[in-house]
């Protein structure tokens, strides 16, 4: 049949729903082009040296573009340099890199962590509270995506007399994120902030088990998380379009290498606000 | 001539032991001084301070001449200090050169030169007549082999000084005599000799001079000439052992334990014998001639090949230690620290350990006041020198973890007690008590077999002998008609090898 | 004389198989909850210390299981991943609509099997304990990842409320039952070791192996059993997990067996095998757990956590192998001798 | 006689610390590599083996260092930290405008001191290696989150660029220098572990400390000198990662220290102490390294990758365990006898 594109993509690890769902939204692409050898490279663990080295695979499996969700933004830039001279084609998905690609396609995670913290600050106020501590449960501090989450939700707080106290770091373990979040309660927050899936399980099922009184809002959709917003546990999610990084990503992959014009350097693929009524 | 060695009112303790106690000790030139006490006496621990092993708390040193104040093994060594260690301190994995130069590696710009060091080592080893390659690791050799690398170790040393701490506990009579040799010759190049043992009948051979430790105190030392050895375990002892081999009569009763065409590697072949009600049996044979291989394969600690077990005509199937300790057999083994102790362990959890069946409920469930009452029991029986039976074993001395060994195994109503070396590096007195326990067991009708490599205590104590050589019964001689010449001739009967 | 006799009764409490390092840190953890109450007024409410002691209980648990395979001699690396895969394994059940109970027991006995692998790899096989976990670590993880074909499950839904309930979020007696189920599993296996046959056993082989097996200890089934008695404690912590967040985490437990062994050194088990008891490794998980919740509360970050965790880890160790050896030179100097010295004894 | 001799001189070289294990594991290579290149076609493509190569050479650089304390009967679990720690100190360096190969000098001697630290807690303050190196990995990795305040480092920049060259992205006479640097740092410490004086000590000491002791072997300074070379080989891959990543990472070398071991066990180095050469960590670091590779390109799941690496591990040493234990039947059958029965012998 048609000449075969060959186009790998390459995640963080494989370990979150939200990879399983670009690589998901790629397939469906590949899948309507019918002329793309697709393939899906993780590396085991979140790692920025395992990540080059998956970058450094693709090249030598005869990559002719690649989708990545760059751990963070200057890491890759190397590797990515030795991609284009190999005449391997970038596309970004979900977090991009300081280094040219063909198209990102991401969730501006500075803009929808301030979101998150608009609509716990509303929140907050149309119950009458206007100050006090609030918690931040994150993964760690070495990957850009949920920094700058919580970078946007801090801003969102700024001049405002409430107090965030120091960030904690649960790896995005469910359980420990629950006891970092039961600990925050303790302390008397009013609010808790989780930056990524099991950061917000965490952090709902703290609250659940605390009874109603702090606010959760969190990142990212899962069953479990909807499942708490519907039951009050948590405000809301800001919900990401994973698939769609995927299947516009293969596109515009194969846009490139068929000459054509991708598009828009930079496109949102915008964050939802998902709270009990939007369900 | 002047004395080479001076130590002056040396003490050391160790938690809840004064292993010397002012002990002042001298060695000259050119002589071989015997150093002999009971278990625990302090021997090993006085040499150890001298060798730079332990430091000691009180005293003072002049070593050749110079007052030392803190020795370690290095300077030790360098001084011309050579010790042989009564336990084997061999790098399993280094070959034979390897461990001989250990610590003083020859060197060729500044990298090993193992050709020369094998070389020497091989010429070392041929001018001591030892049969090993020097490139094998020693991990492969048997313990005798050991026994035979770390004296050749110590003898690499151009030593003025050289201790030997139980070197023949582990050698076979021919290897003996050609330690024998080797010492005359050092005393002759004027090397001074501090020689332990506990086989008291090897000092005529040797030794110029005795010197005798009692509990951590100096007792007295004279010139060997002017003593008999009787005398000398009485100083040892602090009184006179009546008899060295003490002998019962009991009336031979039917059979109690036989075994029947056992093999079980190459080392046991087609093994037969049995044990009657009122007689010790002794195993006697060289060194590596497979007594151990045969008790342990009895015992179920190595899995058979073939072969029958009956105790008390009915046929038994061991296939593990347990198995034998339910039938009642149970084995005293040869290795005290490999195979003996839990040395962490308490004293009561030692003997406690294989009578937790009677002392367990049947849903393993300890009764702890039986299991005081035995342990407490089994200290009093066997005098085990221990202020409290919670006292970790490995802070007993050489007899007494002995004795814990033994109770354990005699806490239980046994039929048959296979004792492998019970007495080996076990000073005299210690020896009898072993010897009046198993005498005691005949008389009371349970089976004992007793492997031994000390010909006089196997003529001395046993009923009946079974000679052994390549993993086969050679000979069974009744003690009567047994004599250390026949035994031997017996105990080298081997196979013509193809 | 009775005086005497009472006095050596004390002495050998505390002479008894590192009762010694109890005392010592649990003088260190007093020491540490008073700090904490100084620097932080909500550390001795009520609601953080009920929340302290079920946060302290998953590190309490993997301790009882690595103490027992401690005991022996031996380690266990792979109690993350079990606890990893147990979290996987019933959570996929129970969203596949296997009723909870019946999901627990499933995953009980996979666990179990996992535990009977290690056990057995390295009592028969005799692969060195280290490199047989280590190898049953990364396919249990592998089985997590597995299960559920890698993804993290949805929640377990409505149906699983009771489980839930049960191992999480339940009180009885104003207690959590996460706490009460710790209580009994260390009253029960505490038991076991101090007080049965098989727990004598244990230590026996941890401490002489050659010993043991001639004293007619079954070192294979006694090895197993420490592996089993890992592999079931990992479990629970395992279903724990799932009943905290409601779903199956991949990840679950990733590390918590070196927690589990810091647990237990800081109490006084032996890396070495032959010593040791579950009240040090009760001392140890809570000092562990009061360490993460007291210097969150201080607003310390990771960083400094971490590098004080390390050091306390070295020091309660030190302090111990000081202790001991200053009891020594009270009566005796030695120096480099080998009885003395622990490392000089240490294999790994 | 003669020809005896000659065949004994074989049969000696097999027999050579590890050497039968080897063997054994480079069939096994060879193995994996055939089935890999019908798998792929890409796989024995110059690039790839390049590729591979460079990928190899931290597996196999920290593998060198955790066969040098394996050899002494001690482990390092501070290496993965020690990574980390070297990565964001460099970095931190570099982007505060410190010259580059000053940084690397900085770097270097911050990790020695960690590699010393290691040394002497275990041979002075005689704490068991797991323990003092489970402290010095938490501490070790708090320092790296420290360094840069918590955060991973902003880009090294421009001036970096020769480093960044020289330790990853530059080529010499047609192999990457990564490959270079890792080839040398092993033909030196091969030569310091086979030819030299400390080499003999370090066997010896992993063998029977005490005759080590006895025999006028500085224990503590072989054991600090192994701890040292661990640090330099870690720091090593440190440096490799700032440069290929070109930033520093908090994260950076986590769970690295297994891998090591990995690479070295299934390379025949024995964590018992006493056994094992660096040609064999070649070989297990190339198996690891081959899996890792081939198993992506297979598009083999994580899952399914971590389940065939645990297999694997634990065939290599079963496979071992084997031939070696049905070499000795060939001569006497022995079972529960301390010398053929490594786990018998196996503490921890
Ligand atoms: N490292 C040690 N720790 C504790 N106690 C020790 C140690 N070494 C020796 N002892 C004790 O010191 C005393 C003297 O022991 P030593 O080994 O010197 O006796 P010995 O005369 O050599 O006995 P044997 O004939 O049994 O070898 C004994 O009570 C022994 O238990
Ligand atoms: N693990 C082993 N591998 C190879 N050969 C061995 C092993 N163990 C023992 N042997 C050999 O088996 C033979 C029998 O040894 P064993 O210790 O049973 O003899 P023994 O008659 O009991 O002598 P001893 O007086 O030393 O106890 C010896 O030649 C020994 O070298
Ligand atoms: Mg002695
Ligand atoms: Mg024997």
């Amino acid at each position: 049949g048609a000449a075969k594109y060959r186009i790998y993509l390459i995640t963080m690890d494989q370990m979150d729903q939200h990879w399983v769902n670009v690589d998901a939204g790629a397939r469906k692409a590949v899948k309507e082009l019918g002329n793309v050898n697709y393939r899906w490279l993780a590396p085991d663990v979140k790692d920025d040296a395992k990540q080059i080295e998956c970058i450094n695979n693709a090249i030598a499996g005869g990559a002719d573009a690649i989708l990545l969700a760059a751990n963070g933004p200057t890491a890759v830039t190397s590797a990515l340099r030795e991609a284009t001279a190999a005449g391997v084609k970038i596309i970004y998905v979900d977090s991009p890199a300081d280094y040219p690609g063909e198209q990102t396609l991401a969730t501006d995670n500075e803009a929808a962590g301030y979101k998150a913290g608009q609509e716990l600050k509303k929140a907050l106020v149309s119950k009458g509270i206007t100050s006090g501590k609030l918690g931040i449960v994150n993964v760690n501090a070495a990957t850009a995506s949920v920094v700058q989450r919580e970078n946007g939700f801090r801003a969102a707080f700024e001049g405002t007399s409430f107090t965030i106290l120091e960030t904690q770091y649960s790896e995005g373990d469910a359980a420990r994120s629950k006891d970092i979040a039961a600990n925050y309660i303790t302390q008397g927050v009013v609010g808790i902030f989780g930056a990524n899936e099991g950061c917000t399980v965490g952090t709902g099922n703290a609250i659940k088990e605390a009874g109603g009184k702090v606010i959760g809002i969190g990142f990212d959709k899962s069953n479990t998380i909807l499942q708490l917003i519907k039951e009050g546990h948590l405000l809301a999610t800001m919900a990401q379009n994973p698939d769609v990084m995927g299947y516009k990503g293969v596109k515009a992959a194969v846009a490139v290498l068929e000459g054509k014009d991708p598009g828009p350097e930079y496109v949102d693929t915008g964050v939802s606000v998902l709270t009990k009524d939007t369900l | 001539m002047g004395n080479i060695v001076e130590l002056r009112k040396i003490s050391k303790s160790f938690p809840g032991v004064k292993a010397l106690d002012q002990v002042s000790f001298t060695l000259k030139a050119g002589e071989v001084l015997g150093l002999l006490g009971e278990n625990g006496a302090g021997k090993s621990t006085l040499m150890k301070i001298l060798s730079g092993v332990y430091t000691k708390d009180e005293g003072s040193m002049q070593i050749l001449g110079k007052e030392v104040d803190h020795l370690t093994p290095l300077t030790a060594q360098k001084m011309g200090i050579a010790i042989i260690n009564q336990e084997l301190n061999l790098c399993d994995h280094l070959t034979v050169a390897q461990n001989i130069f250990l610590g003083r590696e020859l060197l060729r710009n500044g990298t090993l030169n193992e050709r020369k060091m094998n070389g020497e080592a091989r010429k070392l080893l041929e001018r001591f007549q030892i049969d090993i390659d020097p490139e094998t690791p020693v991990g492969n050799l048997s313990v005798s082999k050991k026994q035979l690398v770390e004296i050749a170790k110590a003898l690499s040393i151009e030593a003025k000084i050289l201790i030997m701490d139980e070197p023949t506990s582990a050698l076979t009579a021919k290897e003996i005599d050609n330690l024998f040799a080797i010492i005359k010759r050092l005393r002759a190049q004027g090397c001074g000799i501090v020689y332990i043992s506990h086989r008291l009948e090897e000092l005529q051979h040797i030794v110029d001079r005795v010197m005798i430790l009692r509990d951590g105190k100096y007792i007295t030392d004279m010139p060997f000439q002017e003593t008999t050895l009787s005398e000398i375990i009485a100083y040892m002892v602090g009184r006179e052992i009546k008899e060295k081999f003490p002998r019962v009569e009991a009336a031979v009763g039917e059979k109690i334990f036989e075994v029947k065409n056992l093999n079980a590697g190459r080392m046991v072949r087609n093994i037969s014998f049995s044990l009657r009600k009122g007689e010790i049996v002794g195993i006697a044979g060289l060194m590596g001639a497979g007594r151990t291989e045969t008790t342990r394969a009895i015992f179920g600690a190595d899995p058979k090949e073939s072969g029958q077990i009956f105790i008390d005509g009915e046929e038994v199937k061991i296939n593990r230690p347990i198995d034998a300790i339910k039938a009642g057999l149970v084995l005293v083994p040869e290795d005290r620290g490999k195979d003996g102790l839990c040395t962490k362990l308490s004293v009561k959890d030692n003997i406690a350990l294989p009578n937790l069946d009677i002392l367990a409920s049947k849903l393993g469930l300890v009764n702890r006041k039986q299991e005081t009452e035995l342990t407490e029991t089994a200290v009093r029986n066997f005098e085990i020198k221990v202020a409290d039976p919670e006292t970790p074993a490995d802070s007993l001395s050489g007899g007494n973890q002995q004795k814990v060994i033994v109770s354990k195994w005699l806490a239980r109503n046994s039929r048959v007690v296979i004792f492998d070396e019970p007495t080996r590096g076990i000073d005299v007195a210690s020896k009898v008590e072993i010897y009046n326990i198993m005498n005691d067991l005949k008389q009371k009708g349970i089976g004992v077999l007793f492997v031994s490599s000390e010909l006089p205590e196997i003529l001395g104590i046993s009923d009946r002998i079974l000679v052994m050589a390549d993993g086969r019964i050679t000979k069974e001689l009744d003690v009567r008609e047994a004599t250390q010449d026949l035994i031997l001739k017996y105990a080298t009967q081997f196979e013509k090898k193809l | 004389m009775g005086n005497e006799k009472k006095q050596s009764k004390l002495k050998r409490i505390v002479a008894k198989r590192g009762m010694g390092q109890v005392i010592t840190v649990t003088f260190g953890l007093v020491g540490l909850i008073i700090v904490f109450s100084f620097l932080n007024p909500f550390f001795l409410t009520s609601r953080n210390i009920s929340n302290l002691l079920r946060q302290i209980a998953p590190t309490l648990l993997t301790g009882i299981g690595q103490s027992f395979v401690l005991i022996t001699g031996n380690i266990d690396l792979s109690i993350g991943s079990v606890v990893g895969m147990s979290c996987m394994i019933s959570a996929t059940l129970m969203t596949k609509g296997v009723v909870p109970w019946v999901a627990v027991l499933i995953t009980y006995l996979a666990s179990l099997l996992m535990g009977l692998l290690n056990g057995k790899l390295i009592s028969k096989a005799k692969l060195p304990a280290f490199i047989a976990t280590l190898g049953t670590m990364t396919i249990a993880r592998g089985i997590a990842q597995i299960v559920n074909n890698n993804y993290n499950t949805d929640s377990i839904g409505e149906a699983a409320e009771g489980f839930q309930q049960f191992f999480y979020y339940g009180k009885t007696l104003g207690l959590y039952n996460t706490i009460w189920i710790t209580l009994v599993i260390w009253l029960i296996f505490n038991f076991l070791l101090s007080r049965t046959r098989t727990g004598r056993h244990l230590y026996a082989v941890g401490s002489n192996l050659h010993a043991a097996h001639l004293s007619g200890v079954n070192i294979s089934s006694t090895i197993t059993k420490a592996y089993l008695v890992s592999a079931f404690c990992a479990t629970t912590v395992g279903l724990i997990t799932t009943a905290t967040s409601g779903m199956g985490t991949m990840d679950a437990g990733n590390g918590y067996e070196l927690y589990a062994v810091a647990a237990s050194v800081i109490g006084g088990v032996s890396t070495l095998g032959g010593q040791g008891i579950l009240l040090g490794t009760v001392v140890g998980a809570s000092i562990w757990g009061v360490l993460q919740n007291g210097l969150q509360f201080a607003g310390a970050p990771v960083a400094i956590r971490n590098i004080v965790i390390g050091i306390i880890v070295i020091i309660t160790v030190l302090m111990d192998i000081f202790v001991r050896s200053n009891k020594r030179i009270g009566k005796a100097k030695t120096s480099a001798d080998g009885n003395s010295s622990p490392a000089l004894k240490h294999k790994l």
